[in-house]
């Protein structure tokens, strides 16, 4: 049968593909940013699924440290993303 | 035994979280759901609470749970409150 | 190291220095920027004097600079660069002195001695060059120098011909980089060694050699105006006359042409050019060009366009006589080189002053100039008379040679009668000019007349040129067989290459 | 001392034309004649220079022939000299004519000095291309006759510039004392033919000389028609080997071509109404003679010297004659004594025609004697045809009317030209010959009263053709090919280059940055085209 | 069979992230989509859990569902469409990119499917397990996030920063919320205490147990957001010095103890033996601090009055002189 | 100074740091951190020159374990042009923005970026190389949004929506890596590449995340509009940087990471796309209205030529064919960096005196502002690749280096290119020596041109003439 790591690695790079084909599809900015996030969340997904070494052994530290950083910068990427649509915005309206 | 009860109580928990979720897919309008939601879910939680701190042997986790279980009830029914008065002021702005 | 080899250099700076001297300068400071282009080009003569006694007495003179694997700059002082660098010296000073009269009051005239002097030094470089990588850069460099001067009126008759100008030579240009570098691959770095370098190498394979020839003949050949590619001379006329003078007349042409000589003698050595058959279509080419040139110079009613397509025509007569293999026929070739630009310097020397004094363009408005300005028309008729080949003037000696040459290499039957008519031609182009200068009387008044101030007809800056140059063709052409003459430095320069 | 002379013959009248191009008199253009004069008689015949730096190398030298031809031109270059420093009319008072003139007689002594091949090209050039300066009068049809001329010089010196390369090709040196031995090829001979050939008017070649000597002014016909065309004929004698044996079907064309000329030149003179016109034709003619003796000379080589010494006599005193005719013609119109100079002009004519007694006859019986009476035939006929035009020109003479009132003004006119004239009327009459050998001769004198008689019965006719056809003005095939106006093949309008403007478009309107739609599905599509191709061509290696 | 029943829970928790994911990335109504997202956080959080990774698990909850989503919510009424209907896409290219979509999934599974199982699959864990008690800290995660990888860190402490800085360079702080009802300043009054004890605690926790310098900081950041949308608006008053140095003080730190400690021992950031659980711990506390309050100025959403030295003038005037 | 590679991480990452607190002094502090990094990166080329590539290990850890900070020649020279081109855009920019709120705004932001280009070059940690490129790619759009105006804006949400995408497919490439080698040490991974699946997959990730941050041809659309229209400095340093970057990423991965399981059809792929971003970026530029769009094109186009060096470097034989293209590569790059960057900078001096930078209305430009048309020309000069520009050079070699390795196909497309960069080059200056009086009655010597003027001499004159050093440089100075 598959392992469980397979399963979750097949089910991140699924995300993945998911946000990468809403991101090019979406023209607005914040729709994007959604399926970006999706998209990222699918890599993590896949990264966490290699470092899982089964139910009982203690799952590989370093993709963890790695994901950590990962969401940070998402999360930074999009208050920045945020921010460029609020000025912009604030642009159009004058 | 006590993992018996643990199990039974969880599965009560699960009871109360099913009929709040379709309380909230079948009801009408805002209002109702709001009700639905809050009452059921806090009630299933307490119950999935209690089977857990059975499970789980230890004080200090069982009070961290029971902790969890408090801050939740407050967020719940505060975000409620302030949901339904946004709404109620939007009707009435809308008439 | 020793102090000879640094020659080339310094006759370089010579006229780089002054030239980003003169950039910095302000517009108004004429005397500052008049006395830097003259100390340059005194000293550069001084030099190039130098020069010519080293060389006179084998001294090596080279300069390798490395600038990658493979890619040397190698400034060398041999015969046929000692030749190219006392022509252009010595009409540079004269241009000089030509363009500040001629300048008299208009705008931009630090840009335009700047660029000036760039454009002399590039032409040095491309004379010195002892490689062809070095060849091609100062080639190209011509190309960057010689862009702003033809631009320089800012018209946009002025720009668009300059455009046309560029995308020719460029495009050239590539295709000579494309050339060298192909040939450079297969024959290691190519040095202009007498004789060619390529003959010694035996295993190369002769049709690459030929598509190389060729690339190379055709990025020369847009300089060096043969026949499809000569587009751009005619356009690049609106340039002002100094400019054309130098240019067309000496730098960039003869760039091309020189090329040519260079790619022949010294990097295919002419027997191998000859035994690959290279030589005929070059040949082939280089008539129809002088044939084209003169037909097509017969139509032209702007004096500048007629002098272009004639220099179009002449400067094949140096392809002409690289094409045939036999010293004689080098030694016609080479020396057309100084002939044709001492002659055609001053037939642009005098066009600029009918355009600047009497506001005179066309042919047909040049009734009776002979009177208003018997000097100028002195220097033109003897430089047309040179064009045509008549004996005492310099033209003729070029011509009997290129002839010579012809008869003696057994390919006769065809340059002779290409020799005749562009003869012939040219006569049927000048002469109209010269007669109707003297003999016809003037009919109409003329376009913009400048009034005359003191004794001589125009400001001595404009006049002496023209003159001097035309003395200087009589000369050559009156002591061809003198010891330091161009013709016996061309005879030095053949003797080498057998 | 003699190479010094040698080398001041071509060389002053050089500096001459520069002189005179700033300050015109009589001194600047007689004292190079004078000297060229005095060095002919002083210098010893063979006396060789050589400048290796002059030109490319020059070598002069001064033969027999060239002492000869040096000797009479330098006379003739003379007194035309005094008479045009003493005119005062417009086109010769000018410091071009003068310093063309000069440079003209340059020319002319170079080449008679010139002892190699490059030497003479430069002289023939030079003199050719000058005369153009003397022809030219502000009219338009003398305008067209100098263009006309100059035509034809240009074409000759090319002819002669070939022929010259071909020469020198083979034979190695240009001196011309190395050329005798070495056989000429035939496209080299029939260059040179056609090269001297229009310098003395072959038929065909001839209708050039006609249309300029007539709208010239006298005293340039006097030099052209002298000194200048006489050089064709050293050019000949230099040139052409007359030893060797293959060019005797080149004599034998010759000889018919001159025959034909003379022939061609009698029936045209008889026709002109001007007297001028009248002389050029007279010089067609005996152009045609000499060609034709020339022909003879190389027809039969064993007695080819002579002949061409003969022949070499013969021309002195045509050039004479013929020169002294034209300036009598000159000051026939200028001066009131009309009558004297009349008689003066009939004097020479008749020596012309070979009166017993006079130069011509003398250089007649020396040609016979030359060519064995092969050629008498010919001789008899030209002596007929001779008087035939002289007469012809002596009644047109006549008949000219006095030029406009300003050029006549016999005070202006001066002493000196008339008194030269008179001078060199008795020089032309005996020319080369020195009196005692002239010898007296019936068959001529019948000759000429049988001429005489032929005038008198053409003059009866000549009423009738009075409106003559067009080509018989001067110049005649030259109307004939005016009609085709020779159209400069490539005239088309369009002067652009040939690369307009498609290579750098203008401004075309690239809409601004695409950016202002966010989409990214077209460049996403892109972008996957691109990862699928990466990835294919990554795998190609693994599963190829 | 209970790894039967596991791989029965794992498919479940897979199929509904991916419907999730799917329709969370398909909604075209934008409150709907938001919705949706944190949802998925929550889900997502729940499957790191699954994965046991206890620490990622907390950071998505409070940073993936809580702070993006809170973000994403305030920005609605920013991005309202200004009522223009996107250009449809033609079918044509929403097909392609299905299809070329589905292509590179195919291509990228079959590939980690080849290989997954043939890799021993320690990796580098086994490394790190063993150099752990020489890194200061039990907590595996912390020790490769401050130790081991700690200059990853730090530059993920500088791409925050950057994100702040961009944004308080691009517009000046939103207007503030009116003060909220009763209900909420009351449980403001209980919650934000907690908020920032837990915050504490988790900073402390982190050194032997999942938690750490991120989740605190997030947790510190919720707490903010709340004061902020219970209408204690913070602008006016806030020390503005006090605020530079708390944005600066992360990173100020962790460079400074990295260049001491790179002149002390031979390599940058390497911690002398004894001393490397303190200064983990320095530096833990520094970067909450820090990502709290980057977080905050984030969510509300540019630069205090008074930020920069001249008139605060956030009209587009001033820049006319310098448009692009 | 042994380990000066931290400090050329660390100086401006405190400097930036120094500009939030102390705001008023920010462009003095700035500008201290610009030349303390040139000194740093000058004494550090010079080392790698001595004593070969340096290697750092951060935290003092094994090569798998932690993070090594590597540098050898390729990325030391990228590192010195870097260092070049920001000091002389950080003086420009002290001169162009004179308005303080932009100053306060723009230098903490510029600061960063630089950490960032220091970072990304000297890591030598495929994960780390991630965190550097979001980096780069935050603080780039940071900037380019800083001109505040819509065309900005839209153009940074672009950049930024595109270049997240990208560092997304790169980090799902790093992850298939990671899963396939277990090591995230480039030089681990050196050793142990093998062309298996996965490998290729991940590389191919690694790359298409790549060409969308390095902005190759089909993915080039974001690049016109964010360098058009970000302030002059910053889109100095976009082009002729934070783009070139990526690229040297992408190079170092192709020919020195996973040379072993590379195939020639994937890099002539990548050939192929440069050839057309030669044409297609040439003939845009050509058609341009604006100075600063056509200089973003042009970018477009250089970076073609970089990308056509793959097929030819991988196709020579190793050994000094090899060198020698691999040494024209990296001049090609240094030159490109300096003239792009001399010509923005010189763009933006004729757009804050004339207010505009239409090409069509630049008439009287070379009257007005004689240096600033003097340095377009020279950047041109060595943008086309005319003698005195190393970029001739580096056009010689590539051409030598296409002929030795039997491509031709590379030859006319190099042809065209240059032929069109003239025609959009001389149609600039063509207008510019034209007639007209747009730019008004401005002789000075201006500040802010002697930077740009320093760079156009760099590009065209020193590395023309010097760059005899690059190629004995490369030699012995690789690791890889």
């Amino acid at each position: 049968m598959i392992s469980q790591q397979l399963l979750y690695a097949i089910a991140g790079i699924g995300l993945f593909t998911i946000g990468l084909r809403a991101t090019l599809l979406h023209q607005q900015l914040l729709p994007r940013l959604l399926s970006l996030n999706v998209c990222g969340a699918g890599v993590f997904l896949t990264f966490i699924a290699i470092a899982y070494q089964g139910p009982d052994a203690v799952a590989d530290p370093v993709p963890h440290a790695l994901v950590l950083t990962g969401i940070v910068v998402a999360v930074s990427a999009l208050a920045m993303a945020v921010a460029l649509g609020r000025r912009l915005r604030m642009l159009d309206d004058e | 035994m006590i993992d018996l009860v643990a199990i039974l109580l969880i599965f009560v928990g699960l009871f109360f979280f099913l009929s709040g979720s379709i309380g909230l897919l079948r009801l009408p309008d805002l209002f109702t759901r709001l009700h639905a939601l809050a009452k059921a879910d806090n009630v299933g939680l307490a119950c999935v609470a209690v089977g857990v701190v059975l499970l789980e042997a230890s004080l200090l986790a069982s009070l961290k749970i029971l902790l969890i279980w408090l801050l939740i009830m407050a967020a719940s029914s505060v975000s409620s409150h302030l949901i339904a008065r946004d709404a109620l002021r939007r009707e009435q702005a809308d008439d | 190291m020793e102090l000879f080899s640094l020659l080339p250099l310094f006759i370089l700076l010579s006229s780089l220095l002054p030239g980003l001297a003169i950039f910095m300068l302000k517009e108004e400071s004429h005397g500052l920027r008049t006395g830097l282009n003259l100390f340059g080009a005194i000293a550069k003569l001084l030099l190039v004097g130098l020069l010519i006694w080293g060389v006179f007495h084998e001294k090596l003179l080279e300069l390798r600079w490395s600038l990658g694997p493979g890619l040397e700059l190698v400034l060398h002082a041999d015969a046929l660069s000692v030749l190219f660098v006392t022509l252009s010296t010595v009409l540079w000073l004269v241009t000089t002195i030509y363009a500040i009269g001629y300048l008299e009051n208009t705008p931009h005239r630090s840009r335009f001695f700047g660029f000036f002097s760039l454009c002399v030094t590039a032409t040095v470089g491309l004379a010195l060059a002892g490689n062809l990588f070095t060849f091609v850069i100062f080639y190209e460099l011509l190309t960057l120098a010689t862009y702003p001067l033809v631009a320089h009126k800012g018209s946009p008759m002025a720009v668009r011909g300059a455009r046309i100008y560029l995308a020719y030579t460029l495009a050239g240009g590539v295709l000579l980089l494309i050339g060298a570098v192909w040939l450079q691959t297969i024959a290691g770095p190519i040095d202009f060694v007498q004789g060619g370098i390529l003959s010694g190498m035996q295993e190369l394979d002769p049709w690459q050699l030929r598509w190389i020839f060729l690339l190379l003949i055709i990025g020369l050949g847009v300089k060096a105006a043969l026949v499809p590619l000569h587009g751009w001379l005619p356009q690049a006329m609106v340039a002002p006359a100094p400019v054309s003078a130098l240019l067309h007349a000496v730098a960039v042409v003869k760039a091309g042409a020189f090329g040519i000589v260079r790619v022949v003698y010294d990097v295919y050595g002419v027997e191998f050019a000859g035994s690959l058959g290279l030589l005929a279509f070059l040949g082939a080419a280089a008539s129809i060009t002088i044939v084209y040139g003169s037909v097509k110079a017969l139509s032209q009613d702007n004096l500048k366009r007629r002098l272009a397509y004639s220099t179009v025509s002449q400067v094949s007569y140096i392809a002409l006589g690289t094409a045939i293999v036999g010293p004689l026929a080098t030694i016609g070739g080479v020396v057309h080189l100084v002939h044709q630009g001492v002659m055609k310097i001053t037939l642009f020397f005098a066009a600029g002053n009918y355009a600047e004094t009497l506001g005179v363009h066309r042919v047909s408005e040049m009734d009776g100039i002979g009177r208003r300005m018997p000097g100028t028309t002195l220097a033109f008729t003897i430089a047309a008379l040179g064009m045509i080949g008549i004996p005492p003037v310099a033209g003729f000696v070029s011509k009997w040679y290129i002839g010579l040459g012809a008869m003696e290499a057994g390919a006769g039957w065809w340059v002779i009668p290409v020799l005749l008519t562009s003869s012939l031609l040219n006569a049927a182009y000048f002469l109209p000019i010269v007669y109707r200068a003297w003999f016809k009387p003037m009919t109409q008044a003329w376009p913009e007349e400048q009034p005359i101030q003191g004794r001589w007809e125009m400001p001595a800056a404009l006049l002496w040129p023209p003159l001097v140059t035309a003395s200087l063709a009589l000369l050559i052409g009156v002591f061809a067989a003198a010891p330091y003459s161009p013709l016996e430095w061309a005879t030095l320069i053949a003797s080498r290459e057998y | 001392m003699h190479e010094l002379l040698l080398i001041s013959i071509p060389a002053l009248p050089l500096i001459m034309a520069m002189v005179s191009l700033f300050k015109r008199s009589w001194l600047t253009i007689t004292m190079a004649p004078v000297v060229a004069l005095v060095s002919a008689l002083s210098i010893s015949v063979d006396t060789t220079v050589a400048i290796p730096w002059l030109l490319l190398g020059v070598h002069w030298h001064l033969d027999a022939t060239g002492q000869l031809f040096l000797l009479f031109s330098a006379l003739i270059w003379l007194v035309a000299g005094w008479y045009a420093s003493a005119e005062r009319s417009k086109p010769i008072d000018t410091p071009l004519y003068h310093c063309l003139f000069l440079t003209a007689m340059t020319g002319n002594f170079l080449l008679i000095v010139a002892a190699d091949m490059l030497s003479f090209y430069l002289g023939f050039a030079m003199m050719g291309l000058s005369a153009y300066g003397l022809i030219v009068k502000p009219s338009q049809q003398a305008r067209r006759a100098a263009r006309v001329y100059l035509g034809f010089t240009l074409v000759g010196e090319l002819a002669l510039f070939s022929a010259l390369l071909l020469i020198v090709s083979n034979t190695g040196s240009v001196l011309f004392d190395e050329l005798a031995a070495v056989h000429v090829s035939d496209l080299a001979m029939a260059l040179l033919v056609l090269g001297f050939g229009i310098k003395l008017a072959l038929p065909g070649l001839h209708f050039w000389l006609p249309l300029s000597y007539s709208t010239a002014p006298l005293i340039s016909a006097a030099v052209l028609s002298g000194p200048m065309m006489k050089a064709g004929l050293l050019g000949w004698i230099r040139f052409v080997p007359t030893g060797s044996e293959n060019l005797v079907d080149w004599g034998q064309l010759l000889l018919v071509l001159g025959s034909i000329g003379l022939l061609l030149g009698t029936l045209l003179a008889l026709l002109q109404t001007r007297a001028s016109a009248v002389l050029a034709y007279s010089s067609v003619a005996k152009m045609g003679i000499m060609s034709a003796l020339f022909g003879f000379a190389l027809a039969n080589p064993a007695h080819a010297q002579a002949v061409i010494a003969a022949l070499l006599l013969f021309a002195m005193h045509h050039l004479l004659v013929k020169s002294t005719l034209f300036l009598g013609l000159h000051s026939y119109r200028q001066t009131r004594a009309r009558k004297a100079v009349f008689v003066g002009l009939a004097i020479l004519a008749l020596s012309l025609l070979g009166l017993p007694l006079s130069g011509g006859s003398a250089a007649k019986l020396q040609l016979a004697a030359a060519t064995q009476d092969e050629l008498s035939l010919l001789l008899s006929l030209s002596a007929v045809a001779t008087t035939l035009m002289m007469l012809h020109f002596l009644q047109r003479v006549r008949q000219t009317k006095p030029a406009a009132a300003d050029e006549t003004d016999a005070s202006i006119m001066g002493t000196r030209p008339w008194a030269a004239w008179w001078l060199l009327l008795p020089i032309a009459w005996w020319a080369p010959f020195a009196p005692a050998s002239i010898a007296f001769d019936a068959k001529s004198l019948l000759l000429i009263a049988g001429g005489i008689l032929l005038f008198l019965v053409i003059r009866r006719y000549q009423t009738q053709l009075r409106r003559l056809p067009v080509y018989c003005r001067p110049g005649d095939l030259f109307h004939l090919l005016a009609r085709i106006r020779l159209r400069s093949p490539l005239r088309y309008k369009s002067n652009q280059a040939l690369l307009p403007d498609l290579l750098l478009p203008e401004q075309q309107s690239a809409n601004d940055a695409k950016s202002s739609q966010l989409s990214l599905t077209t460049p996403g599509v892109w972008w996957f085209v691109v990862t699928a191709l990466l990835i294919a061509a990554l795998f190609i290696p693994i599963y190829l | 069979m209970i790894d039967l029943l596991w791989l029965m829970v794992d498919a479940l928790l897979v199929t509904l992230l991916l419907i999730l994911g799917w329709i969370t990335c398909a909604s075209t109504d934008i409150k709907r989509g938001i919705t949706l997202f944190t949802a998925f956080g929550l889900l997502l959080a729940l499957i790191w859990a699954r994965l046991r990774a206890p620490d990622l698990a907390l950071a998505e909850a409070v940073i993936g569902a809580g702070i993006s989503g809170a973000l994403l919510l305030r920005a609605i009424n920013d991005h309202k469409p200004l009522g223009s209907s996107t250009p449809q896409r033609s079918a044509w290219m929403t097909w392609s990119i299905n299809l070329m979509a589905l292509a590179l999934f195919c291509v990228m599974s079959w590939s980690m499917w080849l290989t997954l199982d043939q890799v021993d699959s320690t990796r580098l864990s086994q490394l790190v397990l063993s150099q752990l008690d020489d890194s200061g800290v039990s907590n595996p995660v912390t020790a490769v996030l401050l130790n081991f990888r700690a200059y990853d860190t730090l530059l993920e402490l500088a791409v925050v920063l950057t994100a702040v800085l961009a944004i308080l360079a691009l517009s000046p702080m939103r207007s503030a919320f009116q003060p909220a009802g009763v209900l909420l300043t009351g449980m403001l009054r209980w919650l934000v205490p907690v908020l920032i004890v837990s915050a504490g605690y988790l900073l402390w926790v982190g050194a032997h147990a999942p938690g750490g310098a991120f989740q605190a900081g997030a947790m510190l950041a919720a707490a903010m957001i709340l004061l902020h949308q219970g209408g204690y608006h913070s602008g006016s008053g806030l020390n503005l010095m006090l605020l530079r140095v708390l944005l600066v003080i992360g990173i100020a730190l962790f460079v400074g103890i990295g260049l001491v400690m790179m002149l002390l021992n031979q390599s940058f950031l390497d911690y002398s033996p004894g001393w490397a659980g303190l200064l983990i711990l320095v530096i833990e506390t520094a970067a909450t601090v820090s990502i709290a309050a980057a977080l905050t100025l984030a969510f509300v959403g540019g630069r205090p009055d008074g930020w920069e030295p001249v008139t605060d003038s956030s009209n587009p005037s001033n820049s006319a002189e310098f448009n692009s | 100074m042994n380990n000066l590679i931290v400090w050329v991480i660390g100086i401006p990452l405190l400097a930036s740091l120094l500009t939030i607190i102390w705001p008023r002094r920010a462009n003095v502090i700035a500008l201290l951190t610009a030349l303390a990094c040139l000194l740093a990166s000058i004494l550090l080329t010079y080392q790698v020159h001595a004593g070969g590539p340096i290697t750092h290990a951060l935290g003092g850890w094994a090569s798998g374990l932690g993070i090594a900070l590597r540098i050898d020649a390729f990325s030391a020279l990228l590192l010195l042009m870097a260092m070049l081109v920001v000091s002389a855009a950080s003086f420009y920019a002290n001169a162009y923005f004179a308005d303080p709120l932009k100053q306060v705004r723009f230098w903490p932001l510029w600061l960063m970026l630089i950490v960032a280009i220091n970072s990304l070059l000297l890591s030598g940690d495929l994960f780390n190389l991630y965190v550097t490129l979001e980096l780069l790619g935050l603080s780039a759009v940071a900037l380019t949004a800083l001109s505040d105006n819509r065309a900005a804006l839209q153009a940074a949400i672009r950049y930024l929506s595109i270049g997240l995408l990208g560092s997304l497919v790169f980090l799902a490439g790093v992850a298939f890596i990671y899963a396939g080698y277990g090591t995230l040490d480039l030089l681990q991974l050196a050793e142990l590449a093998r062309p298996d699946a996965l490998t290729l997959v991940a590389l191919a990730l690694l790359s298409a995340g790549l060409l969308i941050k390095a902005a190759l041809f089909p993915m080039h659309f974001w690049l016109p509009a964010a360098h058009a229209s970000a302030p002059a400095p910053v889109s100095a340093a976009l082009s002729a940087l934070v783009v070139k970057v990526s690229v040297y990423i992408l190079v170092r991965l192709w020919l020195d990471v996973f040379d072993p399981a590379l195939s020639p059809a994937a890099t002539l792929l990548l050939g192929i796309l440069g050839g057309m971003a030669v044409i297609w970026g040439s003939w845009q530029a050509l058609l341009a209205q604006r100075l600063k769009l056509m200089a973003a094109y042009s970018t477009v186009a250089q970076l073609g030529y970089l990308f056509l060096f793959l097929p030819v470097i991988v196709a020579l034989p190793a050994g000094e064919l090899r060198d020698n293209a691999f040494g024209a590569l990296l001049l090609l790059a240094l030159t490109h960096g300096f003239a792009k960057s001399a010509l923005f900078l010189g763009a933006g001096v004729i757009q804050q005196q004339a207010g505009h930078d239409r090409i069509a209305d630049l008439g009287g430009t070379a009257r007005a502002l004689p240096l600033t048309t003097f340095i377009i020309a020279l950047a041109g000069i060595a943008l086309v690749g005319l003698p005195p520009s190393g970029t001739f050079l580096a056009k010689w070699q590539l051409i030598a280096s296409s002929i030795h390795s039997q491509q031709w196909w590379w030859i006319p497309v190099i042809a065209a290119g240059t032929l069109l960069a003239t025609a959009y080059l001389f149609r600039v200056l063509g207008h510019a020596f034209g007639p007209g009086d747009s730019v008004g009655k401005v002789v000075n010597w201006g500040r802010e041109e002697i930077p740009a003027l320093t760079l156009a001499l760099f590009a065209s004159v020193i590395l023309g003439l010097g760059s005899a050093g690059i190629w004995d440089l490369i030699v012995d100075g690789r690791i890889y």
